[in-house]
């Protein structure tokens, strides 16, 4: 008998698999809490000892049924996707145990371990998209991930989570279904699914109409699965209108998981190969993200609701990770990998203080907070805290990535894009500043009473708070983590 | 013929029709692709696509309303995006192989290795089971999960509070 | 429909071989067209048949909602315990060839058994479905 | 390589156009989620067409025949013709669900219905 430890791979990804039918079978929902807590931790520290041990520039490979890799399916774990790994389980271990008073107060009692059997079927999609070396298996894993999704947002008692549900369906769904388009497409030029596999013989196909579409539609699919500007739409909706711990899990991982795929196919699985014509897809990719960012920032300054505040700013953050794509060179995608860490563990840190603003309150209306800070001290200012990560002030999370975009932008020669990353942070100051004054300057209506979230919710939102401003000073895993996981994505599958 | 059908249920207003035509619709699907020789698919497709769906729409149908009430509206954009993927896509295929080209790479990369070796590394003649269960058992665990998933995130979604009056 | 005697004759006569014939495409996945899936939905559809002529709550006392509810996690924790039992035996997750002496033996009961776990989760997922939709309608409570 | 080999591909993409037009301009969330499901079933004959070999017949291995079709792309549709009910399915609850809380299935209807409350 193997050691367990050469299962790892499998393991980190049926493990939660595994716990939702079993979720089913108990239908109680203390104890479904907590499995998906125990299952949540187990995830995590089986991504953190994948994430030491993958080898200096290689990767650690799993394959299913023993069937060697192009006639079977395989997980390929190397620092990128070790990287992504690591945040999906952290943010699952974290929002795990915050999810129980939060669900208690914005879902009704019957469906609480339904709410658990989904979370974890999410959690184990993410995990298997990022851990697999198969196109198929990849599509196999979004659509997991993405109906669990779409039950997580609508499963509240607010009914306008329903038609935003419905919305991110179809949205979805189309974005899924156009990736399958383009991965049929390069199945037709290759004849294998295995990404590693498809790379190597993509370098040996002569036609490049069918490459160039497939590159098309794989992007197009996944930047609606992105909320990439202008196929965001879906998004403010679903995370304002769905449960907190649901747009907390969301905003930190769903987004960022599909980006890094699309990073996937972009550096490692085209890379080389790409047609000369997509860099024009590159230009046009500059001028979205800036487009997204400022057009973004600005709605989110003129919400009357926190939590859609919240979601527009993660449109806008959205656009810094894409530039860092469209930059294309070794430190815009460092940026933007390790924005997908910073911006996550920011938003998560944030949606969660607002749940507990909406477990005290029953709403995150501006209005209804005026003079929060006298009510909820610790919440605000977490949230204060975690705000400037969102700006990216020096000495928090946010600055890095902004620091690496600014060079990356500046090697490109593009001095005015530069410019325009340090601009368009002044202007999620700005929305920042309006919670501030609400909280802080406005006098409370009614009286004042001290209602601090309780403790099993600030605790973990704090830890991520923290961590806003811990990964700001102390880059030593985030950043080198990062840096290796760009170098992967950008070496491919040799 | 399916084109015909598929345009029809453009046209058509009435919720019944449309769900009774895109039955057909399936059926017709079905038959083409007995004819390309995918003869599990086309079981699954008949089963699924004209029984399964249409007993969900018909269920829908029944729990909400029958006609679509609203006109249409603002026809054009959608037909332009329509048309501009189709044109990405005709623009892609020109580039593939032609149809029933042995030589072409779908036909000579993994797949022989399945017809060849599946009878003796499986002992199971329908390749299709072979590479479905075992060689991407892993992709059929992944869709059982969906069905799972689906079923449910039915059961959340629609569950009722037990009547306490 | 509680008039309708030929209905009722009939659906009892056809409903024992629809799920005979389920049983055969589950098992004659191997030969020909079939599989879990399929035999899943075919099985499925002839206790629904049974509900559409006997009603709801007829259907509801021959397969009870936790039976279903069971037949759901079941069919999974089936398919994954085959895999976790190809760990166990020393090889990789979902290797059949270790689960019987002969490699090619143990292929074959892999495959059955996997395709079985489709064949209960499908099944318990169509039924449930239709208990959900149809129990809508009318008000019938959940358990 | 002539057009008349692509044939497959162009009864696709008529189809595809189709379920995607209906899918982006009806209001009415069933259409929608009918337009959805030719969308996806379009799909289907990209994999599958390219697959058949003339002469050839369905991959169920027997000594009569000698040519089989490519068994690949059939199992991969298996599973998204699968994915796609479930997705339908899941559609439908939902729609199910808001036909309840606002009595509508338009989907203008809904979105002035909306606009009505808070905000």
């Amino acid at each position: 008998m193997r050691l367990i430890a050469d299962h790892l791979p499998i393991l980190q990804v049926i493990l939660p698999l595994l716990a939702a039918p079993l979720i089913v079978l108990l239908r109680n929902a203390t104890l479904a809490w907590l499995l998906t807590v125990a299952v949540s931790w187990v995830s995590f520290a089986i991504a953190l000892t994948l994430f030491f041990a993958v080898p200096d520039g290689g990767a650690i490979y799993y394959e299913m049924g023993n069937w060697p890799m192009p006639i079977g399916i395989g997980y390929r774990i190397d620092a990128a996707s070790a990287y992504v790994l690591v945040l999906v389980s952290l943010i699952a271990a974290v929002v795990a145990p915050y999810a129980r008073l939060s669900i208690a107060a914005e879902v009704e009692r019957e469906r609480h371990y339904l709410f658990y059997a989904m979370f974890v079927l999410c959690v184990g999609g993410l995990l298997g998209i990022a851990a697999t070396n198969d196109a198929f298996n990849l599509f196999v894993f979004l659509e997991i991930s993405s109906l669990s999704s779409y039950v997580l947002i609508a499963i509240g008692k607010n009914r306008r989570a329903f038609h935003a549900s419905f919305q991110y369906l179809i949205m979805g769904t189309i974005g899924a279904t156009f990736y399958i388009i383009g991965v049929g497409l390069l199945y037709l030029m290759t004849g294998t699914l295995n990404l590693a596999d498809m790379a190597e013989r993509l370098s040996a196909v002569e036609e490049t109409r069918p490459v160039l579409s497939a590159l098309a539609f794989i992007t197009v699919g996944l930047s609606l699965k992105i909320a990439l500007f202008p196929l965001h739409f879906w998004l403010p909706n679903a995370y304002s209108c769905a449960p907190s711990t649901v747009s907390a899990f969301l905003a930190g991982t769903a987004t960022k998981v599909s980006v890094y795929v699309l990073m996937r196919f972009i550096f490692s699985v085209f890379g080389p190969r790409l047609p000369l014509e997509a860099l024009h897809l590159f230009d046009a990719l500059i001028v979205l993200s800036i487009a997204a960012t400022v057009v973004s920032s600005l709605v989110a300054v003129f919400q009357t609701d926190l939590k859609r505040m919240l979601a527009y700013s993660s449109v806008a953050q959205i656009g810094y990770i894409s530039l860092g794509i469209a930059l294309n060179n070794a430190d815009g995608l460092t940026a933007s990998v390790i924005h997908l860490f910073n911006h996550g563990v920011t938003k998560v840190a944030l949606f969660m203080l607002a749940g507990g603003i909406v477990l005290r309150l029953g709403t995150t209306n501006f209005d209804s907070m005026a003079g929060l800070s006298r009510r909820m001290p610790l919440t605000t200012f977490g949230f204060v805290l975690a705000g400037l990560s969102l700006i990216g002030v020096p000495a928090s999370a946010g600055f890095v990535t902004k620091w690496y975009l600014v060079m990356a932008a500046l090697e490109r020669g593009h001095w005015w894009l530069a410019a325009l990353v340090v601009a368009t942070s002044l202007i999620s100051a700005l929305y920042v500043w309006r919670f501030v004054e609400t909280a802080y300057l406005r006098e409370p209506v009614g009286e004042v009473k001290r209602v601090e979230a309780p403790l099993a919710m600030l605790i973990p939102a704090w830890i991520m708070v923290i961590a806003c401003t811990y990964f700001g000073l102390e880059t030593a895993y985030s950043l080198t983590g990062a840096q290796e996981a760009a170098m992967a994505l950008m070496r491919g599958f040799k | 013929m399916t084109i015909v059908v598929t345009l029809a249920i453009t046209l058509q207003r009435n919720l019944f029709a449309v769900v009774v035509m895109s039955g057909i619709y399936s059926f017709l699907m079905a038959t083409a692709l007995v004819v390309l020789d995918a003869v599990d698919v086309a079981m699954t497709e008949a089963a699924v696509g004209a029984g399964v769906s249409t007993v969900l729409l018909l269920g829908a149908i029944h729990l909400t309303q029958g006609n679509e009430t609203r006109p249409l509206r603002k026809p054009l954009l959608p037909l332009v995006v329509a048309l501009g993927v189709g044109a990405a896509l005709i623009y892609g295929t020109l580039g593939l192989p032609a149809f029933s080209d042995p030589q072409a790479p779908i036909h000579v990369h993994v797949a022989p290795h399945y017809i060849e070796q599946a009878m003796a590394e499986t002992g199971v003649p329908n390749v299709v089971t072979a590479v479905l269960a075992s060689y991407r058992g892993y992709d059929t665990l992944g869709e059982t999960i969906v069905v799972f998933t689906a079923g449910i995130g039915v059961i959340a979604l629609l569950r009722r509070r037990r009547r306490r009056e | 429909m509680r008039s309708h005697l030929i209905l009722r004759v009939v659906a009892k006569l056809l409903i024992p071989f629809m799920l005979l014939f389920a049983l055969y495409v589950q098992f004659h996945g191997d030969f020909g067209p079939g599989g879990g899936f399929q035999a899943g939905v075919i099985f499925a559809a002839a206790i629904i048949l049974y509900g559409l002529i006997y009603g709801l709550p007829a259907a509801r006392l021959m397969v009870p909602d936790l039976v279903v509810e069971s037949m759901i996690a079941g069919g999974v924790l089936l398919y994954a315990g085959v895999g976790l039992a190809g760990i166990a035996l020393g090889g990789n997750f979902l290797d059949y060839s270790v689960l019987a002496a002969d490699p090619v033996q143990g292929q074959h009961r892999g495959i059955l058994l996997v395709e079985f776990g489709v064949l209960i989760t499908v099944a318990g997922v169509m039924l449930k479905i239709f208990y959900v939709f149809a129990g809508r309608g009318k008000g019938i409570d959940e358990t | 390589m002539t057009v008349g080999s692509h044939y497959g591909y162009w009864a696709m993409m008529t189809l595809m156009i189709i379920g995607l037009y209906i899918l982006i301009a009806r209001g009415n969330l069933i259409k929608k989620l009918v337009g959805l499901s030719i969308f996806q079933t379009s799909v289907y004959l990209l994999y599958i067409a390219p697959g058949k070999l003339i002469g050839g017949t369905a991959p169920i291995i027997a000594e009569k025949f000698g040519i089989y079709s490519n068994p690949l792309p059939h199992v991969l549709i298996l599973t998204a013709i699968v994915v796609g009910v479930a997705t339908i399915a899941l559609g439908l609850a939902l729609v199910v669900r808001i036909y309840e809380a606002y009595g509508s299935i338009e989907e203008d209807e809904i979105i002035e219905k909306d606009s009505g409350l808070e905000r």
